[in-house]
Parts: structure tokens; C-alpha cells; sequence
């Protein structure tokens, strides 16, 4: 805390603060808590839509999808957590966003797992994500819901500072939503779930720090996650909501309860006392200060109808679980905490809640020009285009990420009608010919390169994702991870990069419901590349209307969708091959991107294609690769593509809004109307079928590989590090 | 040289476990008990001179890989035969 | 045919095996909380996956010695069949109701993933819709999968065909790659010496309905009821 | 009254955790560790007059939860003071 914020609070309180209450506000006011320096950023984000149900403010966004029902979803960060302790911080970390969803009345039912790290090749890294797996594993398995998407990728720059965010949906009946309010005066407060430890006191305030040589001394306030008693929990929040005795309920996660306690009245503009003697506690002897910043898991507070209190006792009795009364709501403006009869704590729940806002100095970083300025093509073409594309399908960051995905329950609930490994991801909604089609992305190398448009991207290529699963996208959730807030080059990279997501987001008429911001990624001055982690959920009016990415059959035609126009600049080919980061990116046109994903969901819904794929990091020749070997059995295909460029940058060339799509030869001519009518630029490009990929730019064939080949590259390219 | 490590969670972690298998004692009749917590037991044979030889030897695989010294303290015995690995024991 | 539906507070499984008996098979079924020791009113139990009472000891340790698993050998006397799934064959063998035990798997990792499923013994009540030498598709999902049995109750085993399901490859061969846990002898799958009840790993609701998974799951209900499939619709024989 | 409770697979049960663990020592250069099994530790307060109701006590909760006999053996140690949970482990 610094100076000016302690003469703050002096000056709102009119005397100096206790230890207690200073403690109150400095987890308050981190930035983990307050977004004191995204604040002002995260205002730009539309976040209003004919679907919105709740935008950002509550535990998580919800959105309307018709039949009555509605997705409830957020995204989160665990990263430094996961850092100090892979396991425990991933675990946790899921438990964290799955207690956002279920206290909105929601019964989750898909996790997203959006990871970053350094070099698989390194120990060190291997080490973190074979803690980050089987943490995130440990923790969804045993609570039972679906792990069935996300991503991981790498870069140096992750080493010292991996990313776990933790993306849940959830469904809820649409007039049955719950928020975190504390509303009636009088009405009992309740602590529910998980006794009380000192575990994770600070946690708040460590993630609002950056890594450096003392984070071992931090180590002690590592959380421990109980996945079991979460599940308990979610059934009596859920049993207890149904009662129609709660008003109000919050999970306890960072700040644990002075964020609740202070949270919740501010919503609604009220007051409350609580009394921590009444916590349920685990250990001997916890002062005021710890029983209020304590991050033990597994704990709510909800706010009952006064005269009902019963009712709860039973439905948490039933579970086993503590529910105690701790306090009431008053009509405000304090949160007054007492310990053992004495006051500790009086302070306005909106001074706790209106932490200062900064607006700091932004600029952009002298050596970015010289980064863009790169050619790409000053380097040499590859000698074999076979072995650079194999080498490229067998790049960690391409490569099958089954190794982590079969270590996750990917289908209790029976919904997953689409499993991970296509573009997104589909589920079903029981009861309803309804589907929601999920997908996370975000490219923190093209993102460091030009932050706005490359955030821009990760909106698009998120929805395109959705989009080629037959999903319209309806809306967003983002986690924002970026290195100190305090340099001005990070500041400017965040401020860039919300306003690429806005952008995005208004073209494609996507509004933002909630998110996160994760600040202070960095270790010993390195920062993390800036990481904006999309998250984007899209219905399907109709779910047998779905498509996948892998081609089904011999003898159907190719088509290319979308713009010629790619870059090497930022591209994965550039780094795994040659070890560079750096070029332009290739241009986004948001109208056309509009316009592709429409036409691909039309030709989807019209049944006139058996598989759709996004042409993302690897350029069209791994799009088309993936196509013929992610499927049940491998597939071969030959295509030709436009000349007039350099081979490698057509083949391995970045650029947004382009899709590709197989067509039975019969429904050829209906498809070639439907993109006439779509006023899309597009072009056959080849037909599946044989056993081999084979390629031809500008009429010479360059790529001609046996698909088994690349399979195998692909099928072991990342496990390979992980035995 | 047969070494024993008994691996621990800290004190103050939470141990999960233990809280579960003691509620199901509870369950099954068992109220008597008043705390359980559960941790690793590591039987190791390291070829080694001395049992001080063999115990700092155990003491550094501890603090590499062993335990978690995160979230876990440990202790090391080569004391008495009577606490080794029974006879037979195989892998 | 009715059916009870176990609910351990850590199940997981319980509400797709209901879904699947209520709406695609169409028979009556309810859920029975694990204190319940009424199962009069059943013909079948179901302990289904998940992770019963969180299963930190070990899957299926505490629910095996729970209520309504207690109540199991006199609903089994009055004529009652039981199907336990995942977690619900862990707490079969835990309860003694099945030989042997299930331990972490080989890999030391949780593993989802399809399997195939040599089908040993078809003259059981929860098989007896199938060929024999028949390979079904069904999922698996568990940490702790890896059946384990004293050599003398192995060859028992094999001797009265108590051996239901073997992982296989597509093709119907016993292969140790189609082996996905290390269980013993790839067994997927026993039933008791009466032949009443039946364990397995694979989860068969997930594997009920051609959008998720297939219907080769639809099997064991099928036989349970003596009925047919058609056209994914069930009629009595 | 505290108990201690080692619990280990059978012999000639595959540890496959252990042979995972030697081998990872062996990475590290441990390559002097000749054999390693991995087992539970449980440690039990129970509320017995003496030590030998206290491990009667123990033995029957293994019996009845603690250890699968089909996979495990367990052995119950009261003998010491030292052998102990440190001080101040709470749960
Ligand atoms: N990057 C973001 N984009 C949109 N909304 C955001 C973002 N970051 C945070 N929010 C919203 O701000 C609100 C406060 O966030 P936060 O304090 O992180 O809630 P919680 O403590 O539940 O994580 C939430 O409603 C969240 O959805
Ligand atoms: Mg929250």
C-alpha cells in the first residue's frame, strides 16, 4: 500500500485505521481485488447485448439461450498459485472459478483450461505442467464436471511464470439466477462449506506482485483444494437456492471473507456485522486479521430470508456441511466486524469497495518498430517442405494435447456431443434440441507484436472456432494476463490489447460478461508475453447441425474460405523453425470476419459441409494436416494453393478469417450458392482422399507426405516430452 | 542400508484426507479418535556405508524429489531392524 | 423393471444413468441416498461413478462399508440384481460383494478414453444380449482402475467364467497396448458366482445414445430387460 | 494416545509408484538407491487408557477401513515417543 492510499483512508475514516482494518483494506485495494489499474480499460469492453442476462459485476456473466434456459461463465487466472505449487494452484484454481457458477445458481457443466509455459524441453517446465494437469485432473474429476477444452502453448517468456486460467460454464434456468447481494435488513448472514484455516492468508495481495528472488519466503500461504467438500457444497447451494430461503450468496475466494462481507452490502448498499468468533475454524488461536483474509477453500457466505434460517441448517445438515450464522445485514453505510464480543473493525463497505483508481502513464516500447520491421522472408525457404511441415505438426505447441485432455473427464453429465480435439468444443442442453459450442484462445505472440490487433484476433479466431462447430457465438469472457502495470510498455500492451478486444467484440457484436485481470506476471523482470485468453460461448439452435474439423470420407471437395492475405510475422513456423519472433501481423478485416463466420455457420446449418476447420497457428498446410489426421482414421487430401507468394508463406502464413471446409462432391453447386450469396471471398481448393498430403503452390507440388507420417509427428509430438 | 521416511503434510495445511478417513471412522463407529492425518511412508535400500552415509544420502533425494517441502516436512529413521520393510518385500 | 439409482454425496455418475434408464430406456427408475436400506421396491441397483465420499483413502474404501451397500446381500437374496459402474465396482470389491480390488492405475494417471470391450460371458442376466466374442465401445474414466486379484482367484474366475469384459483392441484381441490401467489379465469387468452382480470399469451410459458415444452401452439394459434394440428404441420380446 | 499406522502394498505386488519414484531418483543420480516402496502413513490419536487398547483399537479400523488386505499389509507402531507427529500438527 502506499502512501497516498494510507492518507486515503485516514481521510476516510477521519482517525487511523486498526490493524485489523488496515488489513481489510490492503486485500481490498490490491490490484488483485480492485483492478486499480485496469479499471479504467475494462470500461471500453461492450458489455451489453439482446442476450445479456449479467454482464461483469457479479460472480460470473450470464447469458440467455432461449428454451428458458441461460449459460452462466467466466474465466479466471491461478498463475502464481501454480507457480509456487503446480498442483494445489491449478486444483485450486478450478475450484475457484466452479464456486463463480454455482453461486449464480448454476450446475457447471464444462471446464476450460487455458495453460502457458516455457520450454517442454526444460525439467523444470515439465515439472509444472505435469503438476498443472494433474492438479486441474485431481480437482474437476473428483468434483464432476467435464474438463473438455482449453489450450497450451509455450514460450520462454512463460518459464519463470506459467498462466492457468480456468474458463467454467455453467446452465441455469433463466429466471432462476442468484447474485451476490445482501439486501433486508435483519436477514441473517451465514457461513457455509469448508472450516477455517490460515491457509492462503495474502493470497490476494501475492497476485498482485511480481515474482522475484523472496518467493520462496511466500510459500506458506499455499492453498489446498478439497474437491470432495466442493461437491457437497454445490449440491446444498443448489438444494438450498431451491428452498427459495436465499437472498444472496458470494464464494469466499480472494480476501476470503472481508471481500464478502464488504462486497456483498456494497451491491445493494447496505450494511453488516459479523461476528468471527462463529466462524467454523480449523485451527487454535486465528486472529481477527487472519479469520478475515483467510483464502481456505470451499466456503460461502450466503445472506437468508430472516425466519427461514431452519430451512438452511437442514439442506447443509443434509450435506454435512457447516452452516453457522455469523451476522446480519444492516442498513449500512459499516461492515462491522466483531472477535469475542469486541469491535476489531468499523469501516463504510464502499470505502472497502472504491478502491483508488489509477491512470498511469502509458507508452509504447521503443523496440517494438525494429521487432515489426523484421522480414520474415530475408530468411531462407526450406530445402523440404515435407520435413518442414511434419516438423511443424510435431511442434509442442501444435502438436496433440491428448497427454493432458485423457487425464480429464471429458464427458460425465452426458452432454459432450463434440469431445476436445476439434475447434470447439460442443455440449448439449437436455430437454432442448439446443447445443453450446465453447473454444478459448489467445496468441501472446502476436499479441506482443501488435497488441490490439493481435487481441482483436483472439476474439475472432475464438469465435471462428465456435463458428466452425456450428455454434453462433453470443458472447465473452477474458482473462487478461499481463506483466507490471507499473512499466509503462506493459500498461500500454493491456491498454492496446483492451481495446483490440473491444473492437473485435463490437464488430462481431459480442459482449463481454465478465473476465479477469491477472497483473504482475512476471519473474525478475521478465514479463510474461501479454496474454489476453478468450473465451467465447455460442449456441446451436439445433444440435445435430454441428461440424467437426477432421475429414469423414474420400472424394469430398476442399474449399478455402476467407482472405489470401497471411504473414509469417508473429507465426509459429517463424519460431519453430527459425527461432525468431518478430514481423507484421497479417490484417484483420472484422466486417469480413464477420461475414465468413456467418457464411461457415450458414453452410453448417444447411448441411452442406462434413468438416470445418479454422486455419490458425501453422497457416492453411497444418489446417488441412489436421484435417485429414485428427479424426477416428487418417485421411488424405490434395489441394492447390494460390501462387504469387513465397511457398513457406503460403503454406505456414498467419491470417485470421479463414476457414476450411469439405463439401460432398453432390452438394457442390448448392454450397456455391450459398457463398455467392455470402459476398465472401472463397475458392475450391483440392478434394480428400488416398494416404498422403500433397500440396501444390503456384502449380509445383511441395508438400507430399504420407499422412501416417504426419499423424505420428503430431500424435507424439507433444507427449514425447511428457513420458 | 534400509532407510524410512515418513513424509508429512505442515502444520496448518489442510489435510483432506485425513479429514475424510476420519468422518468415515466416525461413521463406522470409530468416535474415539480424536485426530488422524495422513501421510507417505517411503521405504528406501540405498547402498551405503554408514547409516549417517545412507541418511544424508535419503535427506538430499528428500529435499529433491521426495517430499513437497512445500506443503511437507519429513522425517528420516534408520534407527532399529524393527521398523524396515518386512522380510519378503518385493517390487 | 425398476430401478434404484445409488447416490453417494460424491456421485457423480448418478444423474447420466438416471437420464439414460428414464429416457432412453424408458424404465422406472429413482435415486437411493446412501443411508436408504429400503430396497424393496427394486429390481436392479445401480452404484454408478464418481467419487462417493471422496474416495481420498482409497475409491470406493468408506462407501463400501455405507448403509445401503450393507443392505445389498439381502437385496441380492430377495432376487435383486446390482450393477456397479466405476466407482460402483470399486465399492463392490471394497464391500467383498466382488473378488479382488482396484488399484491406481499402471500410468499413475487418471485416464478418459474410449475402449474396446471382448465380451467373455454372455449367459448373465446384464449380458445375455450379446454374442460372445462380441467387442463393444465404451468409455472409461478413473484413477484407480487397475484390477488386481490373487493368482488362486484369478483362475476361479476363469474357471466359472466370472470374467465378463476383457480391453481389447477393435478387433477382439487381448492385447497388453489395449490394456488401459494394467489390469490383471485386462479384465474390464466380473460377476459375482450367482451371477447377480456385475462390475465393471467402462461407463455403459455413456455409451447409450449414437450423439454420445454410441450405443453399445445400451447392451446391458437391453439384456436386463430381455428385450430388443430397434432402431434405438426398445421393444419387449 | 498416538498410533502410528504403516500401511504397504503386499509383497510381491508391483509398486509401481516406487519403481516411478526410483527411476526419477535414478534421473536425478541417485543411482545408489537399490530398492524403494512408496506406503501410506496414518497417524491416529484415539482416546485409550492404555497402549495396548489403543493398538487393538488401531488394528480393528484397519481392519475395518484402513487397509484393503487384499492389496495391503499394515503394521501399528505405539512403541516410542519420537515416532510421533511433530508438535504442533494440527489439522
Ligand atoms: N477482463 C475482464 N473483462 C470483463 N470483465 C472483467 C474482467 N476482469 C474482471 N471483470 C469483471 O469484474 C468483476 C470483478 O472481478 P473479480 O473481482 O475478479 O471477481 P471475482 O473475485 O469473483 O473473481 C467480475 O464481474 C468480472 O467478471
Ligand atoms: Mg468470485
Amino acid at each position: 500500500m502506499t502512501a497516498e492510499e494510507y492518507d486515503r483512508i485516514l481521510q476516510r475514516l477521519g482517525r487511523e485505521p486498526s490493524y485489523t482494518e488496515l488489513g481489510l483494506f490492503s486485500a481490498l485495494w490490491s490490484e488483485h481485488c480492485a483492478y486499480k489499474h485496469s479499471k479504467v480499460f475494462l470500461k471500453r469492453l461492450p458489455q451489453t447485448g439482446p442476450h445479456v442476462l449479467q454482464g461483469p459485476g457479479e460472480n460470473a456473466g450470464a447469458l440467455d439461450i432461449g428454451d428458458g434456459w441461460a449459460v452462466v461463465f467466466k474465466i479466471e487466472s491461478h498463475n502464481h498459485p501454480s507457480f509456487i505449487e503446480p498442483f494445489q494452484g491449478a486444483a485450486t484454481g478450478v475450484g475457484g472459478i466452479l464456486r463463480d457458477i454455482f453461486t449464480m445458481g448454476a450446475r457447471p457443466i464444462a471446464i476450460l483450461d487455458s495453460l502457458r509455459f516455457g520450454d517442454p524441453n526444460d525439467p523444470k517446465t515439465r515439472h509444472l505442467i505435469h503438476g498443472v494437469v494433474s492438479g486441474i485432473s485431481w480437482y474437476g474429476n473428483c468434483f464432476g464436471c467435464p474438463t473438455v477444452g482449453g489450450e497450451i502453448a509455450f514460450a520462454p517468456e512463460y518459464a519463470g511464470n506459467p498462466l492457468v486460467n480456468v474458463m467454467c460454464v455453467g446452465l441455469v434456468r433463466a429466471d432462476r439466477i442468484f447474485r451476490a447481494r445482501a439486501e433486508g435488513v435483519g436477514n441473517p448472514v451465514f457461513y457455509v462449506g469448508n472450516k477455517t484455516g490460515r491457509d492462503g492468508i495474502h493470497g490476494a495481495t501475492m497476485a498482485s506482485a511480481t515474482f522475484d528472488e523472496g518467493a520462496e519466503a511466500k510459500r506458506p500461504t499455499v492453498q489446498v483444494g478439497d474437491p470432495f467438500t466442493e461437491k457437497l457444497l454445490l449440491e446444498a447451494c443448489l438444494e438450498a437456492m431451491a428452498t427459495g430461503a436465499v437472498v444472496g450468496i458470494q464464494d469466499m475466494g480472494a480476501a476470503g471473507l472481508a471481500c464478502c462481507t464488504s462486497e456483498m452490502p456494497a451491491r445493494s448498499g447496505t450494511g453488516m456485522t459479523v461476528e468471527l468468533a462463529s466462524v467454523p475454524q480449523r485451527e487454535e488461536g486465528m486472529s481477527a486479521y487472519e479469520l478475515l483474509l483467510s483464502e481456505s477453500q470451499e466456503r460461502m457466505l450466503i445472506v437468508a430470508e430472516r425466519g427461514r434460517e431452519e430451512e438452511l441448517r437442514r439442506v447443509f445438515a443434509k450435506w454435512e456441511l457447516d452452516a453457522v450464522q455469523i451476522g446480519e445485514v444492516t442498513a449500512g453505510p459499516d461492515l462491522t466486524v466483531r472477535h469475542r464480543g469486541d469491535e476489531v473493525a468499523r469501516v463504510p463497505v464502499d470505502a472497502l469497495a472504491e478502491a483508488p483508481k489509477y491512470e498511469k502513464p502509458y507508452a509504447a516500447p521503443a523496440w517494438l518498430k525494429e521487432l515489426r520491421a523484421f522480414d520474415p522472408l530475408a530468411l531462407p525457404a526450406p530445402a523440404d517442405y515435407d520435413e518442414a511441415l511434419r516438423a511443424l505438426m510435431g511442434a509442442p505447441a501444435l502438436a496433440s494435447k491428448e497427454w493432458a485432455y485423457r487425464q480429464y473427464d471429458q464427458q460425465v453429465g452426458v452432454n459432450t456431443l463434440v469431445l476436445p480435439g476439434s475447434d470447439a468444443t460442443v455440449l448439449r442442453v437436455k430437454g432442448t434440441r439446443r447445443a453450446i459450442a465453447v473454444s478459448t484462445d489467445g496468441n501472446g505472440r502476436h499479441v506482443f507484436l501488435d497488441p490490439r490487433r493481435g487481441a482483436a484476433m483472439a476474439v475472432c479466431e475464438a469465435a471462428r472456432n465456435v463458428s466452425c462447430a456450428g455454434g453462433r457465438p453470443l458472447g465473452v469472457t477474458d482473462c487478461l494476463n499481463f506483466g507490471s502495470p507499473e512499466r509503462p510498455e506493459i500498461l500500454w500492451q493491456l491498454a492496446e490489447a483492451v481495446e483490440g478486444l473491444a473492437e473485435a467484440c463490437r464488430a462481431l457484436e459480442l459482449p463481454v460478461v465478465g473476465g479477469n485481470v491477472s497483473l504482475y506476471n512476471e519473474t525478475s523482470g521478465l514479463a510474461i508475453l501479454p496474454t489476453p485468453v478468450v473465451g467465447v460461448v455460442g449456441l446451436l439452435e439445433d444440435a445435430s447441425q454441428l461440424a467437426t474439423q477432421w475429414f469423414k470420407a474420400a472424394g469430398h471437395r476442399i474449399a478455402l474460405l476467407g482472405p489470401d492475405a497471411v504473414s509469417l510475422g508473429g507465426s509459429e513456423y517463424l519460431w519453430t523453425r527459425h527461432g525468431k519472433q518478430g514481423g507484421a501481423l497479417a490484417p484483420l478485416d472484422l466486417e469480413l470476419e464477420r461475414r465468413v463466420q456467418a457464411a461457415v455457420r450458414a453452410a453448417i446449418g444447411e448441411g452442406l459441409v462434413t468438416a470445418a476447420h479454422d486455419c490458425a497457428e501453422g497457416g492453411i498446410a497444418v489446417a488441412l494436416a489436421e484435417a485429414c489426421v485428427t479424426g477416428k482414421t487418417a485421411i488424405g487430401c490434395e489441394a492447390a494453393l494460390p501462387a504469387g507468394m513465397r511457398a513457406d508463406l503460403t503454406l505456414f502464413g498467419e491470417g485470421p478469417s479463414r476457414v476450411v471446409v469439405s463439401v460432398e462432391g453432390g452438394r457442390a453447386r448448392e454450397f456455391e450458392a450459398l457463398m455467392a450469396e455470402s459476398a465472401i471471398p472463397w475458392q475450391w481448393i483440392g478434394a480428400t482422399g488416398g494416404a498422403r498430403l500433397r500440396l501444390r503452390v503456384g502449380g509445383e507440388m511441395v508438400v507430399d507426405v504420407s499422412v501416417d507420417h504426419l499423424e505420428h509427428a503430431w500424435r507424439n509430438g507433444f507427449e514425447r516430452h511428457m513420458a | 542400508m534400509k532407510v524410512r521416511v515418513l513424509v508429512r503434510l505442515k502444520p496448518g495445511i489442510l489435510d483432506v484426507q485425513g479429514a475424510a478417513v476420519q468422518r468415515a471412522l466416525g461413521g463406522l463407529g470409530f468416535g474415539d479418535v480424536r485426530e488422524l492425518r495422513v501421510g507417505k511412508l517411503i521405504e528406501v535400500e540405498v547402498d551405503a556405508p554408514t547409516a549417517e552415509r545412507a541418511r544424508a544420502r535419503v535427506d538430499e533425494m528428500c529435499r529433491r524429489l521426495l517430499a513437497n517441502t512445500i506443503l511437507e516436512d519429513y522425517t528420516i529413521e534408520t534407527d532399529s531392524a524393527e521398523h524396515l520393510a518386512p522380510p519378503g518385500a518385493v517390487r | 423393471m425398476r430401478f434404484g439409482v445409488v447416490v453417494f454425496p460424491g456421485t457423480w455418475s448418478d444423474c447420466d444413468f438416471h437420464y439414460v434408464i428414464s429416457e432412453v430406456v424408458k424404465q422406472p427408475v429413482k435415486y437411493v441416498w446412501h443411508r436408504d436400506r429400503n430396497l424393496a421396491d427394486l429390481d436392479c441397483v445401480v452404484l454408478p461413478g464418481g467419487f462417493s465420499y471422496g474416495d481420498y483413502l482409497r475409491a470406493g474404501a468408506v462407501a463400501g462399508r455405507s448403509p445401503v451397500v450393507e443392505a445389498l446381500p439381502e437385496f441380492l437374496a430377495g432376487g435383486g440384481l446390482v450393477l456397479g459402474s466405476c466407482n460402483g465396482f470399486q465399492i463392490l470389491c471394497e464391500a467383498g460383494l466382488l473378488p479382488g480390488a482396484l488399484m491406481r492405475n499402471e500410468c499413475l494417471q487418471y485416464r478418459c478414453q474410449s475402449t474396446s470391450l471382448l465380451v467373455e460371458n454372455v449367459d448373465t442376466p446384464f449380458t445375455r444380449a450379446l454374442r460372445p466374442g462380441q467387442v463393444l465401445t465404451m468409455p472409461i474414466s478413473h484413477g484407480e482402475g487397475k484390477y488386481h486379484a490373487e493368482p488362486e482367484t484369478l483362475r476361479a474366475l476363469r474357471q466359472r467364467h466370472q470374467v465378463v469384459f476383457r480391453y481389447a483392441t477393435a478387433a477382439g484381441q487381448v492385447t497388453r497396448a489395449a490394456n488401459p490401467n494394467g489390469s490383471a489379465e485386462n479384465i474390464a469387468g466380473i460377476i459375482n458366482e450367482e451371477g447377480t452382480v456385475l462390475g465393471l470399469m467402462p461407463h455403459p451410459e455413456r455409451a447409450a445414445e449414437s450423439a454420445i458415444g454410441g450405443t453399445d452401452g445400451l447392451q446391458i439394459f437391453h439384456s436386463l430387460l430381455g428385450s430388443l434394440v430397434e432402431d434405438g428404441t426398445f421393444t419387449k420380446r
